[in-house]
């Protein structure tokens, strides 16, 4: 199985979503990220003093796949969540051992 | 003119003058909360803007538009009468010049006040999108064009009051605004919306609000402050002001039950927000009746103005017009109930008391020329600076976030300062203004 | 009754009714703050719940109940007599009806806002887990039968008044409402937590305020607006309610002192939540004390509330009972401590001033007779209530927050509308009720 | 002293007295939000410690030390004469002392708000990095050794009165407290900051606002308990009230402007913290000026006093103080603007009013000597703690947030009582004191 | 060494924690994550218009331990985080090549 | 490629930041997260009921590197992040088997 890690743009959360739901994939984990790379921050002033904030927001999506669809859904997220503008993440995969479902203590691909 | 203060008048009026003016802060809570937290400051700027503007330019002109003893046409005061407040403080031996035990210049500070709120009121309307210098500059067109106007036709003795031609059908009323403040900002409202369009993503994606105990603490100043409004306009500290504030409360306590009974039908489920709401076009309802109709009458104008108010906020999907944070739902709404409800409600004259239609016909006439007149010059006052200045922010700066394009600001920060969002180094700022999209490359 | 006007009076009383109206929004976010995130809104909502529901009874039969000339038994007034303010706004020749110089309408105006705090400061020890149309409920039958007959007893002439029983051995003092508004919503308080219940991990899971500003800012306005209901309780804008200003502001400053002292001692840390109840405990503490002790008086009064009440809000985790928010501890511990000082403090009868122990036996009475009448009314009312309609909202909803279940919101969305929780759609409701408990499966 | 009281002018000051308190809490938000969200507890517990400290000691030595008729060398009252309010309230008749009307119960109620936020003030310069045990002993020494008596100085017949030494040039001007209360106030926070010494990260790291809206309903509040400030310190509900208050709302909205203006061409961005800000300083700058200019005056004055804090704010970093919250650029800048700018713009004796230099010469005159006198004592208290008490927390401590280290608190919890900050268990506090700081090592 | 993460249900932490605990694992990183599955999102109603949330709430917590720690782990946080209703969340175990300490430099197990 | 991850104090990201830069890596992810370990939490005091808060505030850092990146950056970050007390965090590097840029679709090391 593998873990498929993307940081992408805030608001392609819901295309991101639909375009796994389309290829099959329900289930996933969404955490908020702040993210450094090519896209600049922005300024912020107050009483005249600048402060420079160089992170921008993002999301970090985790979806655990069976490993056969690994590289099908690095595609669906590489596409769904392009907006062909600077800063719209990365997206990598990493090999898991072992997946257990809580409720059901089930393991490996059924578990997912 | 006597020249003899009343001292509790002038107390009561001092007093009321402070509590309209804090209503604007209020509105700024009310409206702030419903916007995003990415839009809070923009929101709650238009509000703080018109305080500014307004209190520049009343004492200027405004005063002297609204009550000046030198009609044109009924419908506006001659700006220059009384430019600056002259002539207004002080007689020419020196003495505060005094009418009906208040002095004037207490009268005058009341006055800004409700044309600060009205203004203001109409920001709601445009949330999210609209250029901070251009709303500047249409809250002094619109004060001066619009509100000054309405004001001196409803008090300042103009076409809307007793005095102008529907005066001999009966005696309008509007005790403390239903057509001069919230059919007036209603209308305007409405027509802003149309103008500047509607949101990216509108009707699509959720734009919920950020922070609702702040739309309930707004909604409680509102309240509060909406005593010196309703009961200040009683100008004496008497049993009338004592009958306004009581109908006050009755209504807007009826009105929030009113939209939560609604909403606990239809959606199944009494909302903070619809409570909030409810308050708010209690307020909006009583206003022109608050001096005219009983307690008991104010339970059922309150009640159905927040079932109606509650009702009317989903027309905006229906129709497409993107009046954000719902102005025309509970102002121009309930102001109209309101005005209109006098027709039944008023104790001497409405039909529930044994009076005949004319209370009525003339309620509906001056409720349609309010609406009329206010379309038509914010309209032209819109389009005006559409052409000229233009209204939208860039559509990157609309997603990003207002607060930080147009203001270069966060509204909060509750990382800690030694997180991330301070991660960046502090310089004194440099005259060249600094970039702050977001989407633009580095290097 | 005269019939002229005492303008000063009048407005003074007019800002104070506007004063206590503000406390119940503000008790609203001292509250609100102190409740969990995700139930905020509700705790919110039982304030202004209250605010709705009271405004409406009030000039209904709450005022007659109150105030009426017919009294039953000494214990309540009869509803009838002033049905929706009949005869109480003007008289038969239409002119407001004047008593000590103020209008009996402002009067009523006035103490409409006593009962709407009274009911919603019981809310504090039933946060995150009591049914919302029940709350409303109770809000009506419990200022129906426990505050319209208390306020009767002790200011409408009836059992506790001077002309009451205990009127022989001293004239019995509640200046402003310590056994009608504080003993006699702090004993509900303990009987509706007692009947509702504790909450899921009471004792064992933390339960921390979520927003300690609000809880501070919420002080704050109670400060402000319990100048009405002590320097209003005056009735006139004089001497007496001068001083009754002054010892507010004295026991206040000092009860927030002595909570934060014994916090020092005792803890290690003086708080802001501290602070903030300290003032609380202050303000109740002086409520029948405004005017009749001396700002020295006042310093001690003040010192030993804070005192008394910072150690009495441990007692719940001893006894068990989950007054979630300390309105026992807070309200009747200084309540009753305020009430019985007055033996001691009374400037002209009081045992450290000269009188003998009639002051003190008569205070330490009304206090028994107050904590009696309002504990078995409201077991009366809360064991109803648990029967029919139910109290409790379901164990899922309590756990998931009582927001999201029972309101359909959720408090706060830092995100800024662009992330998780807007990735939804709109769209507008259906008639049908949504589901909105979380531990559903879908499909 | 007459004995009638006027009920007029009653009301308005109890009215006023009410709203100068509220103006404390209002500053706890101003202050508090622009606080970083580790620390806003604090920077706002250092304003209700101010309440509490002050509350208490008015009324034993502070009325006495202000308005004693025995005046020391007219620097201050004797702290004996009325001790505990001793001779102040009633007459041996056991009437209500009553002065022009007003009694002077009423009258102590209304100074004892102006000497609370006062001190309260200062505490913007201190942000984050103060012993909360010091900051109250130096509130009590401050309000005792600089306030009281400026306060007998400028108010009580003093050094500083027309009946001063500078009362032959011209009557100094000083309507509502620009030299007691902002060139107080400015010159000790500059003392303090520089005392104390910056905090650590001063000028490198980001310290930015943690909540704005917070900030901007602070302001809000501000301005609206400033009426009771300004308006109210006419001490009659009158025409000189009525112009106090237009010329107040007029100055602060054209110093709103005015910051806004500065920031925009400077900075390319109107924000709203720079709206706030201006409020701010045209309520400052007016407060000296507020019955002795016309509202076409406080125009002018507002306008620079909002322009020249605006660039004022920026000294701190070019010099080194860390006046966190820019007491000095605000209240001390502000406040010597609007003391000076009377000698132009008084309406009778003024430069442009025809009047010669005399009343700007005794303007700038008292504004020194209140420079001076301030400087002077605020050093001495300031540097008697350091070496005493001690005026810095742990570097630890301030690093990990001052809410956290000394008042064993967190501001907020937002993520629903049932995640991360409520993983703890609850048990009642035992007598030990608790560590809190974060840098210990387990076992 | 293996690092082993558990997405789970927030009120299950305290659980968690103490069941690693008795297990001898005195160290773990946790941050707040929203998940998306079979379990549903809820609905609220603003004016009117209802806001469908997809996500519920869900705290993933990070447990780095050697591998030969890492079946019984995965077991330990199964039970603990286990209420048996859906939505109880998922356990996975990747391989970690190299620790450190950051405050020692300590590198390998040591470094756990 | 590799993902090395660290949890750090909050206050050490700006000097992370830097050495990153300087040691030529221009792009991270960063995320909040609270830590247990051997470094004390604190307590809180709400009328006069204590509340042990056992987790500390971290920053949780992920960079993607070139498999030769990998140790050099491991060194670089626990140099920057130490403080040499109690708390200072952890390092670890997770095999990466694939990497894109969402932006471009690149794939692999020019993807990072
Ligand atoms: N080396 C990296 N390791 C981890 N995350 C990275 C790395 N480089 C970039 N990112 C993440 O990807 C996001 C987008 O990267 P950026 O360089 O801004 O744009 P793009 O990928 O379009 O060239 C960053 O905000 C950051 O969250
Ligand atoms: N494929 C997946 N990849 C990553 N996380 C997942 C995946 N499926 C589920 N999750 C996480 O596990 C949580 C529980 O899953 P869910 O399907 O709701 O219940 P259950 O595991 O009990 O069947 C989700 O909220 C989500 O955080
Ligand atoms: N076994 C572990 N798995 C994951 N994260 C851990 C583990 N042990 C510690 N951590 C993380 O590292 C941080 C620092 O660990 P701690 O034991 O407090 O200090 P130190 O590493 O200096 O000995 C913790 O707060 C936690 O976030």
């Amino acid at each position: 199985m593998k873990l498929v890690t993307a940081v992408i743009k805030p608001h392609q959360l819901e295309e991101v979503k639909e375009a796994l739901e389309a290829y099959g994939i329900s289930g996933m984990t969404v955490s908020e990220a702040s993210g450094y790379g090519r896209q600049r921050g922005h300024s912020e002033i107050y009483r005249g003093a600048e402060y420079t904030v160089d992170f921008v927001p993002k999301l970090r999506v985790e979806v655990l796949v069976e490993d056969m669809d690994s590289t099908s859904v690095v595609d669906v997220i590489v596409k769904a969540a392009s907006t062909g503008r600077i800063g719209d993440g990365k997206v990598w995969v990493v090999p898991v051992e072992e997946v257990a479902r809580v409720r059901t203590g089930e393991r490996g691909v059924a578990a997912i | 003119m006597e020249n003899a203060i009343d001292t509790g008048t002038t107390a009561w009026i001092l007093m009321s003058a402070s509590l309209v003016l804090l209503m604007t802060p209020g509105l700024a809570l009310f409206y702030g909360g419903m916007a995003r937290s990415k839009s809070v400051l923009n929101m709650m700027m238009m509000s703080y803007g018109a305080l500014g503007v307004v209190g520049v330019i009343y004492v200027l002109w405004g005063w002297s538009m609204s009550y000046s003893s030198e009609s044109i046409l009924g419908i506006v005061g001659n700006p220059l009468t009384y430019f600056g407040l002259a002539d207004t403080i002080t007689d020419s031996a020196g003495n505060y010049i005094v009418s009906d035990g208040l002095p004037t210049i207490v009268d005058v500070g009341f006055q800004v006040t409700f044309a600060m709120i009205t203004v203001a009121l109409i920001s709601g309307a445009i949330a999210d999108r609209a250029r901070f210098g251009t709303w500047l500059v249409f809250a002094g067109l619109w004060a001066t064009f619009a509100y000054f106007p309405m004001a001196h036709m409803v008090w300042g003795g103009g076409l809307l009051s007793d005095e102008g031609p529907f005066g001999s059908i009966a005696a309008p009323i509007d005790f403390a605004g239903g057509t001069v403040v919230h059919i007036n900002a209603g209308v305007a409202a409405l027509v802003l919306a149309l103008v500047i369009g509607a949101r990216k993503g509108f009707g699509k994606i959720g734009m919920k609000p950020h922070n609702l105990p702040l739309v309930m603490t707004g909604a409680g100043l509102l309240w509060f402050g909406w005593f010196g409004f309703n009961a200040g306009s009683a100008y004496a500290a008497d049993g009338v002001a004592g009958l306004a504030w009581v109908n006050t409360t009755t209504a807007t306590a009826a009105a929030m039950l009113g939209w939560l009974l609604v909403e606990r039908f239809r959606d199944g489920h009494a909302t903070s927000l619809g409570a909030a709401s409810g308050i708010v076009a209690g307020l909006v309802a009583i206003t022109p009746a608050a001096g005219g109709v009983s307690p008991v009458g104010a339970i059922p104008l309150g009640l159905i103005a927040g079932a109606l108010s509650a009702l009317a906020v989903g027309l905006k999907y229906r129709f497409g017009y993107d009046d954000s944070l719902d102005v025309v739902g509970v102002h121009l709404v309930s102001g109209l109930w309101g005005t209109v409800a006098l027709g039944f409600l008023a104790t001497e004259t409405g039909l529930f008391y044994g009076g005949d239609f004319s209370q009525l016909a003339v309620q509906i006439l001056i409720a349609l020329v309010a609406l009329v007149f206010s379309g038509v010059v914010t309209l032209v006052i819109a389009l005006l600076l559409k052409v000229t200045m233009g209204w939208r922010v860039d559509e990157d700066v609309e997603v990003a976030g207002i607060d930080q394009g147009v203001h270069a600001e966060s509204a909060y920060d509750f990382t800690g300062g030694g997180r991330l969002a301070a991660s960046g180094t502090t310089r004194e700022s440099v005259p060249a203004p600094s970039t702050t999209t977001s989407e633009e490359a580095r290097a």
